[in-house]
């Protein structure tokens, strides 16, 4: 199963489930979103469990905020995750604080769906990775899942959640495990283990990171797309690399984080964000305060550069295996 | 292009500032009883004018006149008196609590009383409010404890709201309160998602949105009227004009339109203008508005006409930006007076019961004061426990949240 | 309540999906030359009813009707008739040029082009534009170069913006058009802030606005249209409603309004609705509102009724949400054929001409293409340098790009 | 002269030398702000200088740009850091990018000026420190004045420089410098050093930090407010501590913070904002790798709690000098 099946089917499971779990965006009703992650929920639960909405992405998450508010599970999509700024406002200063600014009187129950991350070519508006603007926000969780198994089980778990919970989905894998040679054809999901999807229901925990590789010399730390850019710079640059994929980032798994530095005495972070200020730095300074003692080189971030996500030069911008191999090799190095 | 003149900014100012004398004569004010009303199922474009028109119902002599009266018996108006009037002296209290320390901030709605009162008498059991902070009527004349509003306001260990929020933002779900919000405009839009919600539950229940003439400016304004025009949404849409956005004039939101009603023309929504200060003409256009809402034939906006006669809040001093008698110039009246002189004209109440009621409503205020006050102050007596501000982040506590806890000393 | 019925969910629906047959009977056209023409001074209530009117000027028989009729002479029209023609070919090339890999995403505004080619001519220079993606005849109606244009699609050495923007993104300070943003709708309200920084300046130049129908839901159109009343800034408000919005029809963005020219009454703003596919009424209105601008009586707002005849953009398949045969029922035709047919009508062009025509522009179009292919396409060639993604980030190049730039080796 | 004042006449000032100079937002302009940091400016310059704005901060940013990329030179005021995402769009998707996404055929020189930071009892929505959410963006700069002189020097560079400038004034500063002994009076700025402002034009340059306490035991890393509670720390511990104040979060001036932690071994930063992903995140992130070698123990952040920023506890919230000095003291022994 693709991760877009997946994704589809996520919903299916919810909404039938629970009568309360509703679906809207841009282009997410009839036509069914236009990476068909919605396909057939129209017409399979009716238009008012699964409708086109006006483009306003503040409207979107509002009125989401307002359905939850009255006892819904609303699922919305944002058509890509660039176009979430007009609607940070609902996000951060509501769904965020509903629960704690009326002591739990109002709960805010919203999963906020958006395709993440570059590599289509979608030059500086079609790229984006926001996820560090979410996780300095209390009161949200943040999810980037991986493959198709995950996607599924996650967002399942994500619509079930008490919370609000930012759901960001990269789209570079929505196809298959993308690791970065885009020179290269693309494995399908179909022949990736990941792929293998359990029909019904079933979750993946928020907040429980996986070790995908084993390794003793150094521990990648990685989610999304980089996860199978971790993979391909261990394999080579032949260096032993734990990689970790993260999954949640809020809440983080700390603990698995923990247990792999202390084992490895070293850790390269990546992520396709903008280096400065993005969620590496919060990784970096948790694992130097957490395995300072255990530290035997330097943490290296390695991760988009402080510029807009270029159309054409995107393969110099986006953090592929060779840049990433040559982090693990300086980093056994030093 | 030689002989074109330069272009200049337009930008408006009110007619008096500081120094100048109040004049409320652009005001056009119709005759009490002289507006229409239309059946519930009309067609939006049929009224348009009364989105330039005040719907009014008392008349000078206190006589309730027109199409619009007749909406309350003498009994539930003279309840609606009393609410007003303990909502009154509610904010007197409060802002003279403010004043001695025992709260960091204080807000009044004085002159804008009728607005919310009224309003929560036209709404049934079930229905949501998302109000802003001027709108502590929808509380008190809702029944809501109003020491449970000064346990708030005071962040005491009863405070509801565990001494997380600024004063004045209540929540109450039970009676119909949505959780204010410190940004201003975002419980518009989230209005319209409630009451789509409660259309998609095949629900009877309708929500009602609040929002000031300044804050009709914000987007979540536009995203509001957007969904419940597309979606027919069975939503109130209320604009309380009361002249002022802290220091600036509503001319600077209005712009060119004239009123704040006009802006539902733009969506094929039915926007009706009513006197803010007349208790009956609120009610019964309330009363019309929630009907057709619960017919589901979708939202109505209804502009307040009124005016913010206090400061915008106990931060504000408006003799900076506004004369000090354009309060008193108001066309409008004082809204408790108002009802007062009605009642007495139909001779269901008199000055000297009037006068009794005050003291009684003073005396019900205070004796909720000096309990709110057992449970202690911002600064004195019992506080809000700190332990508490890392509860209800999440519905269970993260583990980044405990260890935070924990450092913190809890 | 018991005897409330429960409220629905109204879902606005096109009036026909793939498999339907195409109904346009819905949209009522006023024949050409029925609607008045106003003096530009015009009171905005006085010509409310324009908003649910159509401007028309050429009849069924290609003759230029009415009182708008008449603003270009027959070699003006001409002109603009090759506008239009270029725009068409260039569209095509580049499509062709897209499938063939030579650039990653195209942008077609097929059936759209006489409202962007005729606008620019009712423009004076010094003039900006804030564009949607789909003004491409802004640019070739202003005499920007094509190979520039090309240089910008195919991402090549020669690329203005230096191979960082989307393709269609163009920019021209020099053409009066602004950076195209990815991101709809905030370009409006950026417009306004162009006109009103002109008054500020006590200059003559005036700012149009574009966007389309379904992103006038976005807040920043409301943003726009606030500060545009408020301020009376010089900009004329472009509404381009081509019916749909990727796969959503423009119903869930209008809701009950009737039209989108309707938004503008909310503000007191003049709002007209004009044939976009009729060439002559698009430049007569496009004059009218922009002498209004630049006569500092304020902003004005039209919406162009148009028809998306293409996909969305070469990423869109519209055989999954309207029927193939809807484009064709359109009735209000295609408007290089109707233009065409009014200066044969009038005897200054031929159908032979009108192919000579054709065949030399479509040369120029594939010269223009080889030029710019010489210097690199996306995936082939010369290349836009890497190097340069660390540029203009800031005026100066800041420690951490330094340091990142080198990293990356350059 | 108080912070107000500073800003004040950094305003009249760069108004007077540039007729490209404009002025506006919620309330600043008859009224001169609810900070007064405007007053007199209408007066002086007309209304067509400096002018009230409708309540929309997205119409704020949004004209100011286009007033930029017309030529002027407008400075905004967003009445609190807490309103300004609304905005967060126009200022991430737009404002930051223009330059670079039109090759500079475009620039947009904005300066958008905030109140930022609790300790007045505003709840959470007149406290809050957003200043991560920006230095993640690329294309802006982030600007944190502690003092009256910075305060003018740092809003005149700010508006004549060629970029988009957020400039967040800690509130709590604003009549005097507070070291979060909130008990305690605080002292007016008319008897502190850094409150004699000179008359007429200077800037201080964006992008240098300053040592405000020289130290050789451990570095600390504060702006705005927090440089006050961490001298306060400093001298409370009597831990010779070396505070640098950072002044401009973006561009960093990384080798005074380099130098600092090579000489000192030991580095605590202390921000108002929410610990994750706050801006210390990406300090101790650069600290770490720069300073790997160096370093004698782990590097602690002190911040606001992963909370919303609460109202009658704001004195739990806000990271005051003695969870500063425990904090000095821990680093010291470790
Ligand atoms: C998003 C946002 N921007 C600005 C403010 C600051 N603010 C608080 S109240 C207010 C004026 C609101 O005026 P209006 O909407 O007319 O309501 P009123 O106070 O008159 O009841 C402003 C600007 C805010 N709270 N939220
Ligand atoms: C803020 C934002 N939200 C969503 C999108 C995705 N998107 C791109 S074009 C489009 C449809 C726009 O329709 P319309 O305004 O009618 O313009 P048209 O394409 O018809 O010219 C959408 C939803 C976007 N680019 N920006
Ligand atoms: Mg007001
Ligand atoms: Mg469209």
């Amino acid at each position: 199963m693709t991760m877009i099946e997946a994704i589809r089917d996520a919903h299916v499971v919810a909404m039938e489930r629970d009568g309360k779990v509703v679906v809207f965006g841009e282009d997410v009703g009839y036509f069914g979103g236009v990476f068909r992650c919605t396909q057939g929920l129209q017409e399979g639960f009716g238009k008012d469990r699964c409708f086109d909405s006006p483009i306003n992405e503040a409207g979107i998450v509002g009125t989401a905020i307002g359905m939850a508010t009255y006892g819904l599970r609303p699922c919305v999509e944002i058509q890509f995750a660039d176009y979430v700024y007009p609607a940070y406002d609902q996000i951060v200063s509501e769904a965020a604080r509903i629960r704690h600014r009326s002591a739990g009187d109002f709960t805010c129950p919203i999963t906020i769906r958006m395709p993440t991350g570059g590599g289509i070519f979608g030059g500086q508006t079609h790229s984006q990775s926001p996820e560090a603007l979410f996780t300095h926000v209390s009161g949200l969780k943040v999810v980037v899942p991986s493959n198709p198994y995950d996607a599924k089980g996650l967002l399942i778990a994500a619509i079930e959640d008490d919370n609000p919970v930012v759901f960001l989905e990269p789209k570079r894998l929505y196809n298959g495990p993308f690791d970065g040679h885009h020179d290269r054809p693309v494995t399908p999901w179909s022949k990736h283990p990941l792929g293998e999807v359990p029909a019904g229901h079933y979750t993946v925990p928020l907040g429980k990171a996986v070790v995908r590789r084993e390794g003793s010399a150094v521990t990648v730390l990685a989610y999304g797309t980089m996860v199978y850019v971790a993979e391909a710079a261990a394999q080579e640059s032949g260096i032993d690399a734990e990689v970790i994929d993260l999954r949640t980032l809020h809440p983080l798994d700390l603990d698995t984080i923990v247990a792999s530095v202390k084992k490895t005495g070293r850790c390269v972070i990546v992520h396709e964000a903008t280096l400065t200020s993005g969620f590496g730095a919060e990784l970096a300074a948790l694992v130097q305060e957490h395995c300072f003692y255990h530290l035997e080189a330097p943490i290296r971030r390695i991760a988009g550069w402080d510029t807009p996500y270029p159309h054409a030069q995107e393969w110099t911008y986006f953090p592929g295996p060779a840049r990433l191999a040559a982090a693990l090799v300086e980093v056994m190095e030093s | 292009m030689a002989d074109t003149v330069p272009l200049r900014l337009n930008v408006p100012e009110p007619e008096v500032r500081p120094g100048g004398k109040p004049d409320f004569s652009r005001v056009s004010i119709p005759k009490a009883g002289s507006v229409d009303r239309p059946p519930v199922d009309v067609a939006p474009e049929a009224i348009r004018d009364m989105a330039w028109s005040i719907i009014r119902v008392m008349n000078r002599k206190g006589e309730a006149v027109g199409p619009w009266a007749g909406t309350l018996t003498p009994e539930e108006t003279l309840s609606g008196l009393r609410d007003m009037m303990r909502v009154r002296a509610f904010d007197k209290r409060m802002l003279m609590a403010q004043r001695q320390g025992k709260t960091s901030f204080y807000m009044q709605c004085l002159g804008e009383e009728a607005i919310a009162c009224a309003f929560r008498k036209a709404m049934s059991d079930g229905d949501m409010n998302f109000p802003t902070y001027r709108q502590q009527g929808l509380l008190i004349a809702g029944g809501y404890p109003m020491v449970d509003m000064m346990n708030q306001i005071f962040s005491n260990t009863k405070d509801p709201i565990k001494g997380r929020q600024l004063p004045v933002m209540y929540s109450s779900k039970a009676h119909g309160f949505f959780t204010i919000s410190g940004n201003l405009a975002t419980q518009f839009v989230q209005a319209v998602g409630w009451a789509m919600a409660s259309a998609i539950s095949r629900d009877t229940r309708i929500a009602a949105a609040w929002i000031g003439d300044g804050s009709t400016a914000e987007s979540d304004f536009h995203a509001g009227l957007v969904f419940a025009s597309t979606y027919k949404a069975p939503v109130v849409l209320n604009i309380v004009n009361n002249q002022w956005a802290i220091s600036t004039f509503q001319g600077i939101a209005r712009g060119g339109s004239g009123t704040f009603a006009a802006r539902g023309h733009g969506f094929g929504i039915p926007s009706l203008r009513v006197d803010g200060n007349d208790y009956l003409a609120v009610h019964a256009v309330a009363k019309w508005a929630i009907e057709r809402a619960r017919s589901n034939l979708g939202p109505v906006l209804i502009e307040y006409v009124t005016y913010r006669a206090a400061a915008h809040s106990t931060s504000d001093d408006p003799s900076a930006y506004r004369p000090k008698e354009e309060s008193d110039a108001w066309p409008l009246g004082d809204p408790v007076e108002r009802l007062k002189n009605h009642l007495v004209a139909i001779g269901a109440w008199s000055p000297e019961r009037h006068a009794q009621a005050e003291a009684e409503i003073d005396a019900e205020v205070l004796a909720a004061q000096k309990q709110a006050e057992a449970n202690g102050t911002l600064h004195s007596g019992p506080k809000a426990s700190p332990r508490d501000i890392f509860e209800d982040v999440y519905d269970v506590m993260p583990p980044n949240l405990r260890r935070q806890r924990q450092e913190a000393g809890f």
